[in-house]
């Protein structure tokens, strides 16, 4: 128990720190590595919490995909002009001083709600699942019966991140500029 | 034929609107005379009402009931009175004039004009004879769009903003009558539990005293707005003077009768507890008084001649609306009255200042004088649209006035005693005006060689100088007209007016033939 | 130390929550407000997975498993429109995209 | 009893007249093109086109439009006639039912319905005016085709004068108040048309305007006179009345300024304007703006007396108002020796005449005061034929000098006009009360009853207007036929004698002013008044008087002191034209009034400079109003105070233009500006910084939070 | 055990998987056409989606009877909220289709992908429409979302355009991320990401309770961005204005609609029992919705921004009607999308027709004159004016009406007062654009690119804008069931 919220300070503290530096970096290429590390901490919990898939999905999608592709942009953009400019937008302050005031709002109803904080009924497992040990099996009986339509429909929606992805990057010009063209 | 008679009148111009869009645009000539057609159609079928009308029957006639939106309870129900009755047969009447007034006038984008002339005919009639609130509504907002239209596109100068104001002025007090207008249906169906927006059934409603005096106020606006009543008259000097002739005709001659009618038809008999309470009556009474003086003190001052034509319908209405908020017979009668003949004479006196503007394109009233000399007949016409207006006896004007301070008089003597100092000052206007512009010798060269009027013009007047004479002579037939609408007003907001007053009800009478006939 | 509860989880995810918005807030480079967003799904998931702990249920796993996929997809679309800006107006820059206003 | 049944027919004939007139005329008298052009007044034409033969239509029109009136003439006399045979002398003839089907509350009860007829009622009182208006109106038709005919708009003045007539038929027969008022509206009307018959010309304009809305004023009164007399008896016919009052248990209101006193105090406001009383009597020197014709008929002869008829006409009314009785007493007197004041000092002939006017109606308004209500219409009756004389007259010489009135620039025209100046002789004889003639006999009665009623102040104020009358009219006479020529020279030779249209109705007339009085001979005259006819006799069924009891005044006189104040008058009168003889029948010098009256000549001037004050209050409407005729004596005094309240209504109807343009309205556009004007910052939140629209949505979180964090 | 794929869950499912299939079709297809003439087969074949998905819509409303057919253990049903919201998005969709042959024609970009993600996105509000459980309303919604992001930018040479959907899409993401934080904490709560479950747990809370708080906040904000509600509204313009024509049509119309579809399904279901807490907030930013809407819409002189802004102050309104929270509020909000839909594609359809130059011609000027030029157009856009602000003879009168009676019903009698005065406001520059087709003249009048497509949309709005004026009832009932549904 007492690893356990050794472990979530730590996770906790990782998170926070890689997070502030990476709003905080003016290289983008920093915070991409600082997001990567915020991600890392984040995994780190899942697995605390026995979401070992998870963890492992945070791990390959998110860190292994998403960020890369960050990087893929990053290097389009030149980066010496981007390190002579101003980091933040004129309205930093404000920013800063009302998200802060936002957080402190919800801490507040977190606060209030900490006491009665019995999350749902925490019902025992139900009995299905508790036949299954590990979680990813869990997660995948979870995924492919009762959340079958947002599954499929993830890859509708994974189809038009392809489509938008490549209407809105590739330049105008070639013959037949809709993805038709791209076998040219 | 005679069932569907209503639904005749308010649709021939609608489908005369639709023909007239298949003629080709720039054949202008046939697409005057098909609108005049129409028009004199649209006054044709008004005639079987006028025979087939039976004054004897206190209900109303020529009923069309049918299901429109039965999840709402929206009917399609139209049916008349006596005071429906008058005011569409005015409507129809000046409707034609206005188009055929138009003759020469309107010279530019000839079919849109007609077209929204006789659409605005059709919605005109619809609202005097819907009894289905949801339909009233739906006639009332469909006439502003034509209105705007008129004004904003034929009118003068500032034509766009004249018609813009009119529009808003209107539609801002419209929507808060059809909040009112709701509030009412969701009591009715609270209490009924049937949804019903029929005049009838709303009546039945019964509601609590601050909950009709929130109503009232609610219908008033629109009301007011269109009669239009002080404070809310500002639209309509902007908008009677911008407006081409026939607008300001129409505006005059049957527009302004809307609002009274709605506080006749709607306001008092759906919230009678709040039309007789004091405070009310007493605000607008003074609201009336306050438009009957101030409306001749600021025509006094106006250089403009349709604008001290336009502030004068400010005065005279304030004058119906007294008579109406008097809440008697007489006054009731006399306040209905003086709206037809506020749309008799108030036209004419449009009319007279369009046949000018059209020789001379002003309208500064120093610009004319002496043209009695050049323009005898026209003179003569104005003349008595003056004093029509001004309320000589013999005339209509005096008529509604008389009858309307009797009424004021017996609600209370010193709401008579201020009307009547409106009716000096009504005189004081308008006789300047006449001086001003016919008297005296011809000073502007320009005036030297305007011709008289043409047979075509003279024509048109004439209707309505009859009307005047008629009404001012031998007004029995329209007080016998209005005499039942009138008693069911009275008997609805001050019940047992009658009773009290030892005076025979003439629905009783009504009654009586009803019972003998159906024996 | 106070053992750790759902709350403290709820607690980082707000914190978590509040970094992201401050960086979209703030940050003029377009792609690392595209970032801090990722940090507000971020938020959201240790929210998620806290809950299906405490719930023992795996629901929450499963929103996560979708919620990472449409930060994705999000991110791709993004990234693909942020491209054709960068080709048509040569910045990143949130500050400078303003032709569309009042 | 045909005529009598047939009185409904009265009025029509001039209406029949009037209408073809009115819609036709202009065929029958084509116009010349360009209108009045070079006809300023009818004195010119005569070098224009005065020899053209008066064209055939104008022919037709001669012969119609008086036609006309002869026919109504002819039928009221039948039915006068026949009348004598009806009991009661009161016939009632209704031809429909104008206003009906109002109930209405009143005081006295519910009335079921309100009717106002179109009926006709002829008693005694209305007998005797729609002889005078038919009659006289007959004559000054007649002398009109003479005037009139080098007019331009010779059919309108024909139509306009037949519509006179019938508006004044309608309201001396009306049979109720309603009735009487269209009458009384009807004839307002036609005296506008007709003062403003020079409508070119814009004094004419002016006048005609000023005496609609002065008498429009009245009118107001009256409207209320008559909406209170309805709603406390539930009647407006005049032959209800009596009953109603009886019924009612009315009794005179002597303690208190009561409802009946209210009421007859608002119809005889009415009658101020119609009949030029103080304080409204400042339209009628200006009507004379009008034809000749039109200032004999209408301003002399019928309308204004329209308010005399009315109040006579209420006198049942009226004797339960003592009060008011009072006031219109007062008013009368006043009115009557303030108008002969003015009348003294004036140099146009045909003011003096108005002024005369407004004297001898105060004269019969304070006959109406002291309850002699039959002598008001005596006075009318006989006043109507020599005035209208003395109008046709003055019209006569007008015409004679090719349109000049001012009498400095008259004088010995005796030779060259003599039947005028004859005929005039016996009207001015007969207003200055010289016994035996028709004035004589109506104004020493009115003296006498006011003596006699124990108003002995007003006597003193009626017996001095006498003397002012003879004084001023022989001045009149004097200066316009006797002494010196002062004639302009090329007027001079044009002098002559008016045609036979115009000499024969003024022998008519003068004949008129000789006999007319003697039916209503004084009762000291003894065994001649009883031989003699009597007005009083026929007109008490139709009025009431003081006390009830008909002739209770007249049968307790003091027969000595009546011959003693008959001869005293008599005196007065004679001795006010030897005065004026003295003065005026000779070389004229510089101002002979300024020697005669001193200082109080320039006080008439200047209002006894109490008004001089009054002016000073309206000193504003003085300048705004401006215009010539307000430095004129009279024009100081009330036409000030109208013209103040007129720059009052102008400053008022300023201000609220002003407060319609800028605060009503303003409002409205004041919203509606600060609605467009705050929609520029509105839409400057649309900075298009994406990053400020996620801050607005964080700060609509925040707003969100912190509301909750209230609840 | 694992649950069977049955029949009911296919037909569920028909429309979701219609458009999915037409879509990916479409992208197929696209590879076969070489002759980008024939570019507008793409077109038909989304239309002939259209109507098989129409087909089966039209069976879900035929098998429908009192109660809702659930799908995939109820992750999914069928009731008559989700067919009364199809109908609306395939009205939408199939208006949006008609109208974007022409202008992608004349812009160069008549791409398959086009039509597909329309489709997609279009399945996207159809899950909205039909999920009953978060996960599947959160996909449908991000589906949508992602299918405009890039629809809005799709004209990808144009500057506005690329600004509009980076704003848009980083707005979206920020405010998606804020939802499913809201979303996270209703599962939080119950254990379930089922509704009906959400429901019952939230049900057993105390309305005030501080996590049940910071879920409605973020829910709302998530939802108030969503419809374009004030002061979360500001993405709206700025997308409107850069998007292609016939997209900010479509996106005004189908994801206002979709949004609200969902908003419903969230505040009436999980979040019903908590009303008394969510109402007077949504009565304040439907007020500002309004006020800001229809100021900022006064002096806008560029139509789709006008439209965006009074795009707005509709939010408002149907806000209202969730203010109101009866079934005649409710049913309001029903009514008003659907007239919505037509007025609001009418007006852009002729501002999508015209172009000067070659570029698109968007300014309230260039509709001057229009009246001499296209008296029918002119005369069409008159209605859907009047309809947009609510004047009879016209269906926006409809939707104004439910709204105004639903707020009296529910007593918030200055509600509906504000609401109506604003109508003579919005009439203000509803009138402005009348003032430009009526009562001027045009120096320079743009060209007018009249497809038949365009007519078709133009002539059937207005038609149907009409026509559900004066024959409401088969809408009015559809509407009611849907609410009747929705409410249980």
């Amino acid at each position: 128990m007492l690893l356990d919220s050794v472990l979530f300070y730590l996770f906790a503290i990782l998170i926070v720190g890689s997070s502030i530096l990476m709003i905080t970096r003016r290289n983008v290429v920093y915070a991409a590595v600082w997001l990567i590390n915020a991600l890392i901490g984040t995994a780190g919990l899942f697995l605390l919490q026995a979401a070992e898939f998870l963890a492992g999905v945070q791990v390959i999608v998110y860190i292994g995909g998403i960020t890369v592709l960050y990087l893929f942009v990053i290097m389009l953009v030149p980066l010496r002009e981007e390190m002579l400019q101003r980091r933040f937008a004129s309205q930093g302050w404000i920013a800063v001083i009302c998200s802060t005031l936002m957080l402190v709002l919800v801490s507040v109803f977190l606060f209030r709600g900490a006491d009665s904080f019995h999350l749902g009924q925490a019902a025992p497992p139900p009995a299905e699942l508790g036949q299954m040990t590990t979680n990813s099996e869990q997660v995948g009986q979870a995924l492919f019966s009762r959340y079958l339509l947002p599954f499929e429909m993830a890859s509708i929606l994974l189809l038009v991140a392809i489509i938008g992805a490549i209407v809105m990057s590739k330049a105008r010009g070639a013959p037949g500029s809709s993805i038709s063209s791209m076998d040219n | 034929m005679k069932q569907h008679i209503l639904s005749i009148i308010w649709l021939t111009p609608l489908v005369g609107m639709l023909l007239l869009l298949f003629i080709p645009k720039e054949n202008k000539q046939l697409i005057r005379l098909f609108a005049n057609i129409v028009g004199a159609l649209g006054m044709a079928v008004c005639l079987p009402l006028v025979f087939w009308f039976d004054n004897s029957i206190a209900d109303f006639q020529f009923v069309e009931r049918a299901s429109w939106i039965p999840s709402l309870g929206v009917e399609y129900y139209l049916g008349i009175d006596g005071v429906a009755l008058l005011l569409i047969v005015l409507t129809a009447l000046i409707g034609f004039l206005s188009i055929w007034c138009s003759w020469n006038a309107i010279q530019e984008r000839t079919k849109e004009y007609y077209a929204f002339l006789l659409f605005l005919q059709a919605g005109m009639m619809g609202v005097f004879m819907a009894l289905d609130l949801f339909l009233f509504y739906v006639f009332w907002e469909v006439m502003l769009v034509p209105m705007y239209f008129i004004i904003g596109i034929w009118g003068s100068a500032r034509r766009t903003y004249a018609a813009i104001k009119f529009f808003l002025y209107t539609l801002a007090g419209s929507v808060l009558m059809l909040l009112a207008m709701l509030t009412l249906y969701f009591l009715h169906f609270q209490q009924f539990n049937e949804y019903s927006f029929a005049l009838e059934d709303l009546m039945r409603t019964t509601i609590d005293p601050t909950t009709q005096i929130w109503l009232f106020w609610g219908f008033f606006f629109a009301f007011a707005i269109k009669v239009p009543m002080f404070p809310f008259h500002t639209w309509l000097p902007d908008a009677h003077t911008e407006a081409p002739t026939a607008g300001s005709v129409i505006l005059a001659g049957v527009l302004l009768k809307m609002g009274l009618y709605g506080l006749f038809r709607f306001s008092f008999p759906l919230l009678p507890g709040a039309a007789a309470d004091d405070s009310t009556v007493e605000i607008l009474a003074a609201l009336s008084i306050i438009a009957i003086i101030y409306g001749a003190l600021v025509s006094l001052m106006q250089k403009d001649w349709k604008k001290l034509v336009a502030y004068s319908s400010v005065s005279h209405l304030g004058f119906c609306t007294l008579g109406l908020i008097a809440l008697n017979p007489a006054g009731v009668s006399g306040g209905m009255l003086q709206g037809i003949n506020h749309g008799l004479s108030t036209p004419l006196l449009f009319l007279a200042v369009g046949i000018m503007y059209e020789r001379r394109h002003t309208r500064e009233i120093a610009e004319y004088g002496g043209l009695a000399t050049r323009m005898p007949v026209y003179a003569a016409l104005f003349g008595i649209a003056v004093f029509a207006s001004a309320g000589i006896p013999g005339l209509n004007g005096f008529i509604g006035e008389f009858a309307i301070l009797r009424g004021a008089f017996e609600k209370d003597p010193y709401w008579a005693a201020f009307a009547v100092v409106g009716i000096v000052l009504g005189v004081a206007y308008l006789l300047w005006l006449f001086q001003r512009i016919m008297l005296g010798s011809i000073t502007n060269p320009k005036n030297e060689t305007v011709p008289d009027l043409s047979p075509r013009e003279i024509l048109i007047m004439l209707p309505l100088v009859a009307g005047c004479f008629w009404i001012g002579l031998y007004p029995k037939p329209f007080f016998d007209l209005l005499e039942k609408p009138a008693a069911k007003l009275v008997e609805r907001v001050q019940p047992g007016y009658f009773e009290r007053a030892g005076i025979p009800n003439p629905l009783d009478k009504a009654k009586q033939v009803a019972e003998l006939t159906k024996e | 130390m106070y053992p750790v509860t759902t709350a403290h989880y709820m607690l980082l995810s707000a914190i978590l929550l509040t970094i992201g918005a401050v960086g979209v807030l703030t940050r003029r480079n377009i792609l690392v407000v595209l970032m801090s967003i990722e940090l507000i799904l971020n938020a959201v998931n240790i929210n998620l997975v806290a809950f299906s702990h405490y719930l023992q249920d795996v629901s929450g796993q499963v929103f996560v498993i979708f919620v990472i996929t449409v930060a994705a997809a999000e991110t791709a679309v993004a990234l693909g429109i942020l491209i054709a800006l960068f080709r048509n107006k040569e910045t990143v820059h949130a500050d400078e995209v303003d032709i569309l206003r009042w | 009893m045909f005529f009598l049944d047939s009185i409904w027919l009265i009025p029509l004939f001039p209406l029949f007249g009037a209408a073809v007139m009115l819609l036709f005329g202009r065929l029958l008298d084509p116009q010349p093109a360009g209108g009045g052009h070079g006809h300023d007044d009818h004195g010119h034409d005569d070098h224009g086109h005065g020899h053209d033969a008066p064209p055939a239509g104008r022919k037709i029109i001669s012969l119609l439009c008086p036609g006309m009136v002869l026919m109504a003439f002819v039928f009221a006399l039948g039915a006068v006639i026949q009348l004598q045979g009806v009991a009661n002398h009161t016939h009632e003839v209704v031809k429909y039912t104008w206003l009906t089907g109002l109930p209405s509350l009143t005081s006295s009860g519910a009335v079921p319905a309100f009717t106002a007829e179109w009926g006709f009622l002829l008693d005694p009182i209305s007998s005797v005016m729609i002889l005078v208006v038919t009659g006289i109106g007959f004559l000054i038709h007649v002398y009109s085709i003479g005037y009139m005919a080098h007019d331009n708009g010779f059919y309108r003045f024909f139509g306009e004068l037949n519509l006179f007539l019938f508006f004044m038929l309608l309201l001396v027969l009306g049979n109720n108040y309603v009735l009487l008022f269209v009458g009384w509206e009807g004839v307002g009307l036609c005296s506008y048309l007709l003062i403003g018959f020079y409508f070119h010309k814009k004094s004419a304009g002016d006048a005609a305007n000023k005496a609609f809305l002065v008498n429009r004023i009245g009118d107001a009164a009256f409207i209320l006179g008559m909406l209170l007399l309805f709603s406390t008896l539930g009647t407006l016919k005049f032959t209800e009345i009596g009953a109603a009052l009886q019924a009612g248990g009315f009794t005179a209101e002597t303690a208190a300024f009561g409802t009946i006193s209210a009421i007859t105090l608002l119809l005889f406001i009415g009658a101020t304007g119609k009949s030029a009383q103080i304080p409204l009597y400042v339209w009628l020197p200006d009507a004379m703006e009008g034809p000749t014709p039109v200032s004999a008929l209408i301003h002399a002869a019928t309308m204004v007396t329209a308010g005399v008829y009315m109040v006579a006409r209420s006198s049942a009314l009226y004797v339960l108002a003592p009060k008011t009785m009072l006031i219109v007493a007062i008013v009368g007197a006043l009115t009557a020796i303030f108008a002969a004041t003015i009348g003294l000092v004036q140099h146009d002939i045909k003011r003096v005449l108005a002024y005369s006017t407004v004297s001898q109606l105060g004269y019969m308004f304070l006959a109406c005061g002291v309850g002699a209500f039959w002598v008001a219409i005596f006075h009318l009756y006989t006043h109507a034929f020599f005035k209208a004389l003395l109008f046709l007259g003055s019209g006569s010489v007008i015409h004679s000098m090719s349109g000049e009135q001012d009498m400095r620039k008259m004088g010995a025209l005796k030779k060259k006009i003599p039947i005028t100046y004859k005929t005039m002789l016996i009207g001015s004889l007969a207003i200055a009360g010289i016994p035996g003639l028709a004035g004589f006999f109506s104004k020493d009665e009115i003296l006498w009853q006011s003596w006699s009623t124990h108003h002995q102040m007003l006597w003193v104020l009626g017996f001095a207007t006498a003397g002012m009358t003879a004084f001023y009219m022989f001045r009149l006479m004097y200066m316009t036929f006797g002494g010196d020529s002062r004639v302009e020279p090329e007027a001079a030779h044009h002098v002559h004698e008016s045609p036979p249209t115009m000499t024969v109705p003024l022998m008519v007339l003068a004949v008129g002013s000789v006999l007319a009085g003697w039916i209503g001979t004084p009762v000291v005259f003894g065994p001649l008044h009883e031989a003699l006819p009597s007005l009083e006799h026929w007109l008490s069924p139709a009025i009431a008087t003081v006390g009830g009891e008909h002739g209770a005044a007249a049968e307790h006189h003091d027969t000595t002191m009546e011959w003693v104040l008959m001869f005293a008058s008599v005196g007065l009168a004679i001795g006010g034209i030897l005065f004026a003889r003295k003065m005026f029948d000779r070389k004229l010098e510089g101002e002979p009034m300024r020697g005669l009256l001193g200082p109080a000549q320039g006080l008439f001037y200047n209002k006894y400079f109490v008004d001089e004050i009054y002016n000073a209050l309206f000193v504003n409407g003085l300048v705004k109003g401006g215009g010539a005729q307000l430095s004129r004596f009279d024009a100081r005094v009330v036409d000030g105070a109208v013209n103040g309240a007129g720059w009052l209504t102008r400053f008022s109807s300023t201000v609220s233009m002003w407060w319609d343009t800028w605060i009503i309205d303003g409002l409205v556009r004041l919203t509606a500006f600060l609605v467009k004007f705050i929609s520029y910052p509105v839409r400057m939140l649309q900075t298009g910084l994406v990053q400020n629209y996620a801050l607005f949505i964080v700060l609509g979180a925040l707003g969100l939070l912190a509301y909750y964090l209230s609840v | 055990m694992i649950p069977q794929f049955t029949a009911t869950d296919f037909f569920v499912l028909k429309p979701i998987l219609l458009l999915s299939l037409f879509g990916c079709g479409i992208l197929i297809l696209d590879f076969l056409i070489k002759d980008p003439r024939m570019r507008w087969w793409n077109a038909m074949t989304a239309l002939l989606g259209e109507i098989m998905t129409g087909v089966a819509i039209w069976q879900h409303q035929q098998d429908l009877g009192g109660a809702a057919i659930q799908g995939l253990g109820g992750a999914i049903v069928v009731d008559g909220f989700s067919v009364f919201f199809n109908w609306l998005f395939l009205g939408a969709a199939s208006l949006a289709i008609l109208i974007s042959v022409t202008y992608l024609e004349i812009e160069g970009e008549h791409r398959g992908e086009y039509y597909a993600l329309m489709l997609f996105a279009q399945a996207g509000m159809a899950a909205m429409a039909q999920g009953y459980e978060l996960v599947t309303l959160f996909i449908g919604l991000e589906l949508m979302a992602l299918s405009f992001y890039v629809l809005v930018g799709f004209l990808r040479d144009e500057k506005r355009a690329n600004e509009a959907a980076i704003k848009y899409v980083l707005l979206g993401a920020f405010s998606s991320g804020v939802l499913v934080y809201g979303f996270s904490i209703l599962y939080g709560i119950s254990g379930s990401t089922d509704l009906r479950q959400i429901a019952a747990a939230v049900a057993q809370r105390e309305p005030t309770d501080p996590v049940m708080i910071l879920a409605l906040v973020t829910l709302s904000v998530g939802l108030f961005f969503k419809i374009s509600a004030v002061p979360f509204h500001m993405w709206a313009p700025d997308a409107y204005e850069g998007a292609p024509t016939p997209i900010t049509a479509y996106l005004s119309v189908a994801s206002k609609a979709a949004s609200f579809a969902l908003m419903l399904r969230i505040f009436l279901v999980p979040l019903w029992s908590a009303r008394e807490l969510w109402i007077p907030a949504l009565a304040v930013v439907a007020l500002a919705s309004m006020t800001l809407g229809n100021i900022a819409a006064l002096t806008q002189s560029n139509m789709k921004r006008l439209i965006a802004y009074s795009s707005i102050s509709h939010a408002g309104y149907m806000l209202l009607g969730l203010v109101a929270a009866n079934e005649t509020g409710l049913q309001g909000i029903a009514v008003y999308l659907f007239v919505y839909m037509f007025m609001n594609f009418g007006v852009l359809t002729v501002v999508a027709a015209m172009r000067r130059e070659g570029q698109p011609a968007e300014e309230v000027d260039d509709l001057s004159g229009l009246m001499a030029r296209h008296p029918g157009y002119a005369i069409l856009m008159l209605i859907f004016m009047l309809s947009l602000a609510g004047i009879p003879p016209t269906a926006g009168f409809l939707g104004k009406y439910y709204i105004f009676l639903g707020l009296i019903e529910a007593g918030h009698y200055l509600l509906a007062v504000a609401g109506a005065l604003y109508v003579a406001v919005a009439a203000y520059y509803y009138f402005r654009i009348v003032r430009a087709i009526f009562l001027s003249d045009a120096a320079d009048p743009p060209t007018f690119h009249l497809s038949r497509g365009v007519k078709l949309a133009t002539v059937a709005s207005g038609v149907l804008t009409l026509l559900i004026f004066f024959y409401p009832e088969p809408i009015l009932s559809l509407a009611a069931d849907s609410v009747l549904l929705a409410l249980r």
